[in-house]
């Protein structure tokens, strides 16, 4: 379930049986992660698994509760010893969920204080003030003060101040989830033209499907405090090891549908699906079907389902259709622009085999 | 006035209609005064406040202002501002009972009747000079051997020092003559200064006066028992009644020329419109006590040794130097009133 | 609602201003402006107090804020032990009279200029140059040592909401404690620091006793100790002159010092994504550093308590430690010692006024902080506007203004009925009328700088609920501004039960409070009671301070 | 280039010539929009072009600088008579984007005192409570204080605490951004459900695609304070009346290729795409090219580019491809999972025809 970390001096970064308690709530628990120098690992995973705590804890500004942080085979953290290597002497930076802007300093006395702290010189300051003005667009807003911008704006400071003082180690906290779609894919890009211009290592926490598969080399995602996969984007993507993950990833999210054995089928429902030894000797299982694997309107020859439907949104040319059968949410996808009416019965057909086929409890079944 | 007239036997009726009477009094021993008051004349109320001169003036003149008459007697010293901010404004009024006219001697009832006198003399620790005070003229203070050894309460800070300096600048004459009689020969005094009193406050000054914030500090400096060189300071006679207490050995020096310094009176007043007009009289006429030599229950209170009573039947503290004896001035608010500016502006320029 | 605010300053404040300056136009009056700014007499009238007292104001409010800052840092935000130990230590020292300080100073470093018994050291064999034991230097050591707490009080109370992400965000930057202290944290509490400079000024340039009794030895005059003499000698018109003089200097510089805080820079710390708190460990400095609080602790306030209570309990007054008995305190009367006089405890009046000194304290501390919560949201909420800045001013004009002069101007003004409304002479309102406006400074000012650090979105949000502004207030604001507006309320509470000008001449009192009690004994000369009582008073305000605490923790239950 | 207000007396939310102004800078620039009851409102554009700015002002907690808004009717604000129904007369709830929760409260506490403000009896408090705390998923955290809970979950509680008292206009302000994917599409439709149960009018301001397209009755894009479209969320993704519009919605987003005019035809640099035509009398065009219709690899017969390979996303069966070409970036879509190292060249064809045509400054060309 989980990959042994790497015993490897050059780890950039190593987390081992790194566990965080908040009095009786464990928050991280048990985590072993290693990613090497130049990495680029995204943490993902539902809300309040516990990875800001994660990255708080990576930045030296929360002790773990057990386990241990090093970075370049350096014990910086651990739970014995505490904070070893203090925050800022972790050459790591940060952008806060909070964004943490410091409200008595403008746009530019933000981003120029942390210079100012490591000792740039006065000229060197304000060119390099200038390019990640520049950089993230909010050139214009320089002398306003935190307040008097908007959220994605703060949130674009944010950024700003953090690389400004290039550190080796990048921790990014949900960095771009206020910016609107156009910008977003803008600042993707340029995060990671500087993350393989410095070489740094990053740690990257997103909730966006996109940043998560282009921008990560390594992917750990997390399930209440414990990773429940850790390995490089496509492989969580084709091969999800729970059905946790496989419906957490993906865009559109995959359809999981739990079928039953009946005769040598298994089946949803009545409706049989695929053949009964996909499941092995499980009774019961489920079954991993991507949207692009369930068409709208029935296909000769295919198994299908009448669901009733709940939404649309177009998406590449098609159209990516929610329905729902009693509480189950499938979705599928359609040609063209496809809409109705909410609640209105349409059918789905199964065009092609299931991805992938779990146990009832969710483990894979290879 | 009528009520002027009356004695206290036929105020009482009706001091007793009006059944309170207000007193602000710059002595707490007030409080004493209203238990046998209160003794005395049953079903006359005495409320007394206690509260130092300088806040009578403010709010009898602020009340006044605003139309409120609510005290009707005070009880204070600080003549001269009374005399110029009290009396000569109307704001009160001046009464002798006539169980007093007879008895009080003349300075004593004009232009308000005084209750009784205290002190700010020169004063010296016997302890160290068991021979006798060491200074027989104020102007050996002005001479080196007392640089920097004489204290008192920052004139510029207290109205009763004030009034000190400012009856010595109104004794030219005697200043000069002692100046004469200490250095022999004629006094030179400069030319922005009236007359050798003026001239004694500057020289003074000149020669390292220590001021200090209250007598307490002085009386601590000077009176120290166990002090080997001790100064000399202006204070309070009366607190010689401290000496065992404090261990101190405070006595005055009375053989001084011209004087030792002043007595300066507490007063009683009507207040302008006085809402027990009556009660007030008959207060004014009880607070002079009876005709014992202590003056009675009435009188007691502030009958201290080293502060006298202007009654002639009332018997100093036979330790003390009776009135008749001390050589200081008494100081007369009227003139001192129209003085004391200009002392007071001469102190300044000498800080 | 600002209009309303404006009318009861109007009433409150700018009107018994108004009149005292209108008493200065008389012709004395007029004469008293000349020769005060323009005659030989100026300089030593004005000129020079004038320069003593710019120079005591500076020095104490850069003292006090360094002083209460590094403590307030200290308490707040590390971890350094015995935590509120030091936090109330360092709150005493307001609450003893600046006299027992100046006292204090005397027992230890006093020398023979006076006479009478030399100071600690000059007993032992050190001799101490007259610089040290009197005039300016130790008069700014002793008032440092009284006000600091004052700065201390509204620092930690700005301190305790500085959310742990904007210090974290400095961490991340690699900058040092210090670094993080001096270019994050004091800056993000200007307005606190505005306001404990400006509180601490206006006591330094106000204070009378320690001026009086360090300085006048060596002829060192302040506007306060000029002013005192002024009225004290007769010469009210002057008193005024300098008053109004030295309201206008001071007016001026809090004008300035408010630019600081009234542009478009936010002190916000308290933000609606929730506030954790922070502290610093301090490793190997954590039992250092205690120890130089608990010194600074120690010699600011146990001291002067030990020389005040020393002071209740020795005979003689030149012998602080010896002799010492209990009689001023609970003896019986008759004996020889005091005259006769029974113990304080004895006193039949003493519980009286205990009583009525609390009531005086309390009600004066709510109707105070009531105002001057109103006052500080408005001036908070439009930053930088016209209304907020005359406000800002003229709310904290009364803290100069002698009390004798601000309450002849209140009898004055309210003696008479006005309109409809009966005379309020001698009543308790009118004490309390014009003990609120004399005390709005320490409320306005400990308000406005916890109340500019809530963000502006959580108390829109409340108001979006349909919210009334008294529900916003007491719900949502309130609790967030707790320790600020606790605080303030203790500031006055303390300074409203050691007063005495406002008290004796606004009220007819049929029980006295414990400050006229203590002036009485102090008028007879038995200055063991006073002290007796001092100490009566500096435990009642201690009491209070302790409830603030308590009641403080149990809003606070988020911060923990 | 924007509808003219339906002036009706049923509008639910009327916003007419409305401005807002910081000083110099203009934050919200003659914005007309009207929705009738039970409208489904969603505002889009850049970060920073004022769509909190005017949610506030709907709100009433800033006052317009001139023109109105009107609630069923009746003037709510306008730029003479300022706030004129406070913001709690309004009936509205909004989700502030910084949650603007009360940090001295737990949890539940957030979400009764509304309750409590509005009167509700204790019995109906504690069942909307634990209603409302079920339905976000943070029932086990009601008795922390924010400042315990994660971002998300504070997100869910800004939610929680607005819904609860159920205003009649419920105003969102990127409600769902620190939420995962999966919880976002639940919220997305139990949000929907909630409207269409209580007929509330929702404006709602969103960066994601697909809750703009899924969730929205109307659209309104704003660019830099102005409104740049406003229609149906389908008519603004098929006919963009500008390319601002056109690059700004949909998934992936569309290509836009500046063409100029070579003999009949329009071309891209040396590359001639379409019939010069299409752009009537114009020497300069931009043509739209939705990514399905560019593939990766040369198709026989169609336009073809050579571009420099950045980054791939798989996206429903397909993989979103993005490619450099000199400044330009142009995605396109393989089928399958596609996958390069950044900065190979790749080809790409033009399989279709431009979905639209443009001037050079953006104006659609019909
Ligand atoms: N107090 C202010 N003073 C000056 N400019 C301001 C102020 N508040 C906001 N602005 C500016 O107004 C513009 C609109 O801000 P608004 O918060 O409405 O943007 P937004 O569309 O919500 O952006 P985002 O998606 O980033 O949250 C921004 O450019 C911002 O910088
Ligand atoms: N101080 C605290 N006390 C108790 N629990 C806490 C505390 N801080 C965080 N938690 C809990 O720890 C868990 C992990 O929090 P964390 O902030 O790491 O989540 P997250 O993965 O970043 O979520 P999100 O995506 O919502 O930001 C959450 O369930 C949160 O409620
Ligand atoms: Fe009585
Ligand atoms: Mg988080
Ligand atoms: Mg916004």
């Amino acid at each position: 379930m989980m990959n042994a970390p790497h015993v490897q001096a050059q780890d950039a970064i190593r987390i081992s049986n790194l566990v965080k308690r908040f009095g009786e709530f464990t928050a991280v628990r048990d985590v072993n992660i290693s990613v090497p120098r130049g990495a680029f690992l995204v943490l993902v995973g539902p809300s309040g698994c516990g990875k800001s705590t994660l990255l708080r804890m990576l930045a030296g500004l929360e002790a773990p509760s057990s386990g241990s942080i090093s970075f370049e085979g350096r014990v910086v953290s651990s739970g014995e010893a505490g904070v070893v290597a203090d925050a800022g002497a972790r050459d790591a930076g940060l952008v806060f969920q909070s964004y943490a802007l410091w409200p008595h300093m403008t746009v530019s006395g933000n981003i120029a204080w942390p210079l100012k702290v490591a000792g740039w010189s006065k000229a060197k300051r304000e060119d390099r003030i200038e390019e990640v003005l520049n950089f993230l667009g909010i050139f214009a807003l320089r002398d306003r003060y935190p307040a008097e911008i908007s959220g994605g704006q703060q949130q674009r400071v944010a950024i700003a101040r953090t690389i400004a003082p290039r550190p080796r180690i990048l921790l990014f906290d949900e960095p771009l989830s206020n910016l609107d779609a156009k910008l977003r894919i803008e600042m993707r890009s340029e995060l990671m033209r500087i993350h393989r211009a410095t070489g740094a290592t990053s740690v990257y926490v997103t909730h966006d499907q996109v940043e998560a598969m282009t921008m990560a080399s390594h992917v750990a995602v997390l399930n209440n405090g414990a990773v429940e996969q850790f390995g490089s984007p496509i492989d969580l993507l084709r091969y999800p090891h729970t059905t946790f993950v496989a419906s957490f990833l993906g865009t559109p999210p995959a359809n999981l549908l739990p079928v039953s054995r009946k005769g040598d089928m298994l089946a949803f429902g009545d409706l049989p699906l695929a053949p009964a030894a996909l499941a092995g000797a499980h009774g019961e299982a489920q079954l991993l079907y991507r949207a692009q694997d369930i068409a709208v309107g029935a296909v000769e020859g295919k198994p299908k389902l009448v669901a009733s439907f709940a939404e649309a949104a177009p998406i590449a040319g098609q159209t990516m259709v929610t329905a729902t059968v009693g509480d189950l949410r499938i979705t599928a996808m359609a040609e063209g622009y496809f809409t109705a009416a909410p609640g209105d019965r349409i059918e789905l057909a199964f065009v092609r085999e299931p991805d992938a086929v779990f146990t009832a409890e969710g483990q894979r079944i290879d | 006035q009528d009520l002027d007239k009356l004695t206290a036997e036929e105020l009482v009726p009706l001091a007793v209609k009006e059944g309170s009477v207000t007193v602000f009094s710059l002595s707490s021993r007030i409080a004493r005064v209203e238990a046998a008051f209160e003794a005395a004349y049953p079903g006359i109320d005495l409320i007394g406040v206690d509260m130092s001169s300088v806040k009578q003036i403010a709010r009898v003149e602020a009340e006044q202002q605003a139309g409120v008459h609510a005290v009707d007697v005070l009880y204070l010293a600080d003549t001269p501002v009374v005399y110029d901010k009290l009396l000569a404004a109307g704001r009160i009024s001046n009464y002798v009972p006539p169980r007093m006219a007879g008895e009080l001697e003349d300075r004593f009832k004009e232009p308000l009747l005084i209750h009784r006198l205290s002190t700010k003399v020169l004063m010296y620790n016997e302890a160290a000079y068991p021979d006798g005070a060491p200074v027989s003229n104020l102007w050996q203070l002005t001479k080196p051997e007392w640089k920097g050894k004489v204290l008192m309460v920052d004139p510029s800070q207290r109205g009763e020092l004030l009034d000190l300096l400012t009856e010595i600048a109104l004794h030219p004459d005697e200043m000069a003559e002692a100046y004469k009689a200490e250095f022999g020969k004629d006094i030179e005094v400069d030319s922005d200064l009236q007359g050798a009193g003026e001239q004694y406050v500057r020289d003074l000054f000149e020669n390292d006066l220590i001021l200090v914030a209250n007598s307490d500090v002085v009386n601590k400096a000077v009176g120290d028992k166990t002090a080997k060189n001790p100064p000399v300071g202006f204070t309070t006679y009366s607190d010689r009644r401290d000496n065992e207490k404090e261990g101190w050995a405070l006595q005055v020096a009375n053989d001084v020329v011209p004087a030792n310094g002043i007595l300066f009176p507490a007063v009683l007043a009507i207040a302008d419109n006085a809402p027990h007009p009556a009660a007030a009289r008959l207060l004014i006429d009880f607070m002079f006590g009876d005709d014992s030599p202590s003056g009675g229950p009435a009188f007691e209170p502030f009958n201290v040794p080293g502060d006298y009573a202007t009654r002639k039947t009332i018997t100093d503290d036979p330790d003390s130097v009776p009135l008749e004896k001390l050589n200081a001035w008494t100081i007369d608010a009227a003139r001192t009133a129209a003085a004391r500016s200009r002392i007071s502006d001469l102190i300044i320029a000498l800080q | 609602m600002p209009a309303i605010l404006i009318a009861i300053v109007a009433i409150l404040v700018v009107a018994p201003l108004v009149r005292i300056f209108v008493s200065t136009l008389t012709p004395d009056g007029l004469d008293a402006w000349r020769t005060v700014l323009a005659s030989p007499l100026s300089n030593n009238l004005w000129w020079r107090p004038l320069l003593n007292t710019l120079l005591l104001g500076f020095g104490v409010a850069t003292g006090c804020l360094l002083l209460g800052g590094f403590l307030a840092w200290l308490v707040v935000l590390t971890d350094v032990p015995a935590r509120n130990f030091i936090g109330t230590l360092s709150t005493l020292p307001f609450m003893i009279p600046s006299f027992a300080g100046a006292l204090a100073w005397g027992t230890l470093f006093r020398n023979d200029r006076l006479g009478g018994s030399p100071g600690f050291f000059q007993a032992n064999g050190f001799a101490i140059p007259d610089w040290l034991a009197w005039g300016l230097v130790p008069t700014l050591i002793v008032l440092v040592a009284h006000y600091f707490s004052l700065a201390y009080t509204i620092i930690a109370a700005a301190l305790s909401s500085v959310g742990a992400d904007m210090i974290e965000a400095g961490q991340m930057a690699g900058a040092r404690r210090s670094r993080i202290f001096f270019g994050i944290i004091l800056p993000v509490v200007t307005p606190a620091l505005i306001a404990a400079s400006s509180l601490t000024f206006a006591g330094a340039v106000s204070n009378f006793a320690a001026p009086a009794l360090l300085g006048l030895p060596v002829r060192m005059q302040t506007l306060s100790t000029r002013l005192f003499g002024m009225i004290e000698t007769g010469q009210n018109e002057r008193g005024f002159v300098l008053a109004l003089l030295l309201i206008a200097v001071s007016a001026t510089l809090l004008f300035f010092s408010d630019r600081l805080v009234s542009g478009r820079k936010a002190f916000t710390t308290v933000t609606g994504k929730g506030g954790r708190t922070k502290r610093f460990a301090l490793g190997v400095w954590r039992w250092p550093l205690f120890a130089l609080a608990a010194a600074i602790g120690m010699m600011t306030s146990v001291v002067p308590v030990l020389v005040l209570a020393a002071s209740s309990f020795a005979p003689q007054s030149g012998a602080l430690f010896s002799n010492w008995t209990l009689h001023f305190w609970v003896g019986e009367g008759g004996g020889e010692i005091a005259q006769g006089q029974a113990g304080l405890f004895r006193n039949p009046v003493l519980i009286d006024a205990l009583f009525a000194t609390l009531k005086l304290g309390i009600v004066v501390a709510m109707t105070t902080m009531v105002l001057g919560l109103c006052l500080a949201y408005t001036i908070v909420r439009h930053k930088g506007s016209l209304l907020a800045n005359a406000l800002s001013q003229l709310a904290f004009l009364p803290l100069l203004v002698p009390s004798i002069a601000f309450a002849a101007a209140y009898i004055a003004l309210f003696g008479a009925p006005i309109g409809p409304f009966p005379s309020l002479y001698g009543t308790f309102a009118l004490l309390v009328l014009a003990a609120t406006a004399h005390n709005l400074p320490y409320a306005v000012q400990a308000g406005r700088s916890v109340l500019g650090q809530i963000s502006a979105d959580i108390e829109e949000s409340a108001r979006l609920t349909g919210a009334s502004f008294l529900t916003r207030m007491i719900f949502i604001i309130c609790p967030l501004a707790i320790r600020g507006l606790l605080a303030g309320a203790i500031l006055v509470f303390v300074k409203m039960v050691r007063d005495l000008s406002l008290v004796v001449l606004l009220f007819t009192a049929t029980s006295p409070v414990l400050s006229m009690v203590a002036y009485r004994y102090a008028s007879e000369g038995f200055m063991q009671f006073a002290n007796a009582i001092t100490l009566v008073i500096l435990v009642i305000c201690l009491a209070a301070s302790l409830l603030a605490h308590v009641l403080q923790n149990r809003v606070q239950k988020w911060k923990q």
